[in-house]
């Protein structure tokens, strides 16, 4: 039986990629982050589960304005770095789960989530960011990874509440799926950041500290954060942060902090990450009508 | 929770947030046809003909003269105004070789450094740039104080 | 304030499609389903909407295997008939109505449905045939129209219930629109068919009219099928009646027969066709966490 | 309602319909090049390139040998098991110039005609072909009560 180990939220800020790709962590301005990292590298590295959850949001690379959809999930073999302008990042291609993700994918949409099935697509830095801080540069990346990428661009994205209730949907899947198997969430984007207009630059490590503080014990409150008070409090780019309660839903009803990381600055940015291990991974039952009548025939 | 949704409401608020554009359907919609050039850039035969000719470039896209003359200066500001996204835009800077920082900075009105050594002191404060209204409300409360 | 007035439901078999194009209505095979769509026509053109919200599915013409939307809105201006490899019908483009369907399209996701925004797309028989149905052979479609692509191709498509719950939201989204529109909803495909294997050619005569018979009145026992009953009683592909389930969701609590017609068969299938008039429209509310703070809002 | 969702049972009943194959994350992954092929076929040019020789541009594709020689015998029961769509199979017929009454009938074991007599006759009827168990049940019932 499949089963969610660990959740981590982390930024993805394109100028850790290129921290990373160029060798920059010695440098003065990278080091701190570079220190604030290290610890999950060496602590992931002895927890290293089969298949890695990544919620992440495309930033205008694979999802055009021709198509954008709410929820993603990547069910292809594998995945290529975009080219975001620059040249795709010179990093290993993205190995995929089919066997999971499709079995997460089938379970959500009976579980009434409007999934969009993804099989070919090209990943941003929004998720090989996240890799490199938590696998530095190795010649293949250590794990699988299926890809779930959230809308944050044009709104409204999803609510914080409906991010979290995905979680939960997740959680049931993966619980579901025969094979056995580590698998983590990750929560990618944020902190407070914005990266538009007079206002751009804008921090607050007060607010912040309390999203931190808040993803840990048995505390729902984070769900019902409306957009509107990510967007005065955080700034535009904020927003990214509904993607981390994805990962939050999914641990269940009680978690526990095992590390925390919170530095400004990155670029525009609040660098923000954590470590959270399920206390008690409960999550509700489903309530759907597919739901009871395959429950029926399972009995 | 509960109670139906409001749209209206729900969008009019972003209109109150100091310096800043939220990409609703209105601004997508006017940027439509910019956002989708910026978007092919992403393409490195797109970036050679671009660089080769930028406004023969660009009037192979059904954009507004603002918009192109926009791109043209690359007035990101203007750009927001006009519907384009950040993240769209980001590659036309990235083209230029520019960083988020160095692009992002040349919409506050702040040299690259000021920016910058602003970030590095721990960013822009929240206090003063959360509401247009709460921010007229103390002006006008503090204006009501003073002529008493 | 934009209103719902009416519901169609209308088979869209490309043959139709065929028999109209090539003017082939008074041929003993077709005449009947002439006959029985004329009084339609004749009613339709005197009780004209503004907007038709068309509910289709996509046969593997806009959306091939490397995207798969479950719920997917058309926002665009206009979409041309798709060529399904016998060129595209010699219809006129369908206009779309960019102002309600982005003002659906935020709605519906504000109420936690994860849909897929379309800017762009060709629109294939399982939209084109109905107008063909309805509107006959104009020069110009006398409606604008916001196509609503369900995936009932890859399985799990969305249950009956998640279809009727986003036709309730639907109706929720366009009671809240500002302007005078009338609006009616279309649900297309259908009703028992099966295009594949040994077992192709199945028809339920009795099932399909229960399922008729059904779509009045105030029984919402429809929502509750599951996709196996579909299978079993009226072929593989009447999995497509769910999306008749959205339509009806949209017209509320209860609702009137106005007509009906029910014909076997056109080319492998049954043609069924329904006129439905909401008797009381009401929905349930929404009871989302962007809901209340907007309502907080509003007041 | 209510209770988990098992996703195996779920799908397990599919394979319990006679004579139908449902479209499952199994069959759409090993269909898959096969059923991109297909797709191909709605532009124009590449239903010229493949009528002048079907077998080097079924060759363009990742394809297993199976599936090819399936496409070109149009063994449509076949490619079915090989992880087809009849809704992407349709460009291939459609290619063809057959209709979908035409092209589904070849999986039926019987002629053009007489499926199309069937259908005006008001189709097959679902009794007996409702479930494989069912059925297999009750052939049980009747051995065992003539055996008595
Ligand atoms: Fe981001
Ligand atoms: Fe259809």
């Amino acid at each position: 039986m499949a089963r969610i180990t660990h959740g981590i939220a982390c930024s993805h800020i394109p100028a850790l990629g290129v921290a990373s790709d160029f060798d920059k962590w010695e440098d003065p301005y990278w080091k701190p982050i570079q220190e604030g990292f290290a610890p999950t590298r060496k602590w992931e590295a002895e927890n290293l589960p089969d298949v890695v959850i990544l919620v992440y949001n495309d930033h205008a690379s694979a999802f055009d304005m021709k198509i954008i959809p709410t929820f993603a999930i990547g069910c292809g073999e594998s995945y290529k770095p975009a080219d975001e302008g620059w040249g795709p990042r010179a990093v290993p291609d993205v190995e995929g789960h089919p066997d999971l993700a499709w079995h997460i994918a089938q379970s959500l949409i009976l579980d009434e989530f409007d999934m969009t099935i993804i099989n070919e697509m090209d990943v941003d830095h929004g998720l090989t960011v996240p890799l490199s801080m938590v696998f530095g540069k190795p010649a293949k990346w250590p794990v699988k990874v299926i890809p779930l990428a959230v809308n944050v661009v044009t709104y409204p994205p999803p609510s914080g509440n409906r991010c979290w209730a995905l979680g939960e949907a997740i959680a049931r899947a993966v619980e579901s799926f025969p094979e056995d198997l580590k698998v983590q969430v990750w929560g990618t984007g944020g902190m407070s950041h914005q990266l538009q207009g007079p206002r751009a630059g804008l921090i607050n490590a007060e607010w912040d500290q309390m999203f931190l503080d808040k993803l840990s014990g048995d505390t729902q409150e984070l769900r019902c954060i409306p957009h509107i008070e990510y967007l005065r409090e955080t700034g535009s780019e904020g927003i990214e942060m509904v993607m981390w309660l994805i990962m939050r839903g999914a641990l269940g009803k009680e978690t526990r902090e095992l590390r925390r990381f919170y530095h400004v600055p990155a670029s525009n940015t609040a660098v923000g990450h954590i470590v959270l291990e399920p206390v008690n991974g409960a999550v509700p039952p489903s309530a759907t009508v597919e739901g009871a009548a395959s429950q029926h025939l399972a009995d | 929770m509960g109670g139906p949704i409001d749209i209206h409401a729900y969008l009019g608020e972003f209109d109150d947030i100091p310096g800043t554009r939220v990409y609703t359907a209105k601004r997508a919609r006017q940027g439509y046809h910019l956002n989708q050039f910026a978007m092919s850039l992403m393409k490195a035969e797109n970036r050679e003909r671009w660089k080769a000719d930028e406004r023969a470039y660009l009037d192979l896209w059904p954009m507004t003269e603002d918009q192109k003359l926009a791109v043209l200066a690359r007035d990101y500001n203007r750009l927001l105004d006009l519907g384009g996204n950040i993240y769209f835009l980001a590659k036309v800077f990235s083209t230029d070789g520019l960083s988020f920082l160095q692009a992002v900075s040349t919409m506050t009105g702040m040299s690259v450094e000021d920016y910058q050594a602003m970030m590095i002191a721990g960013g822009r404060s929240p206090e003063g740039v959360r509401s247009i209204k709460a921010n007229r409300d103390a002006e006008g409360a503090a204006v009501t104080k003073e002529s008493r």
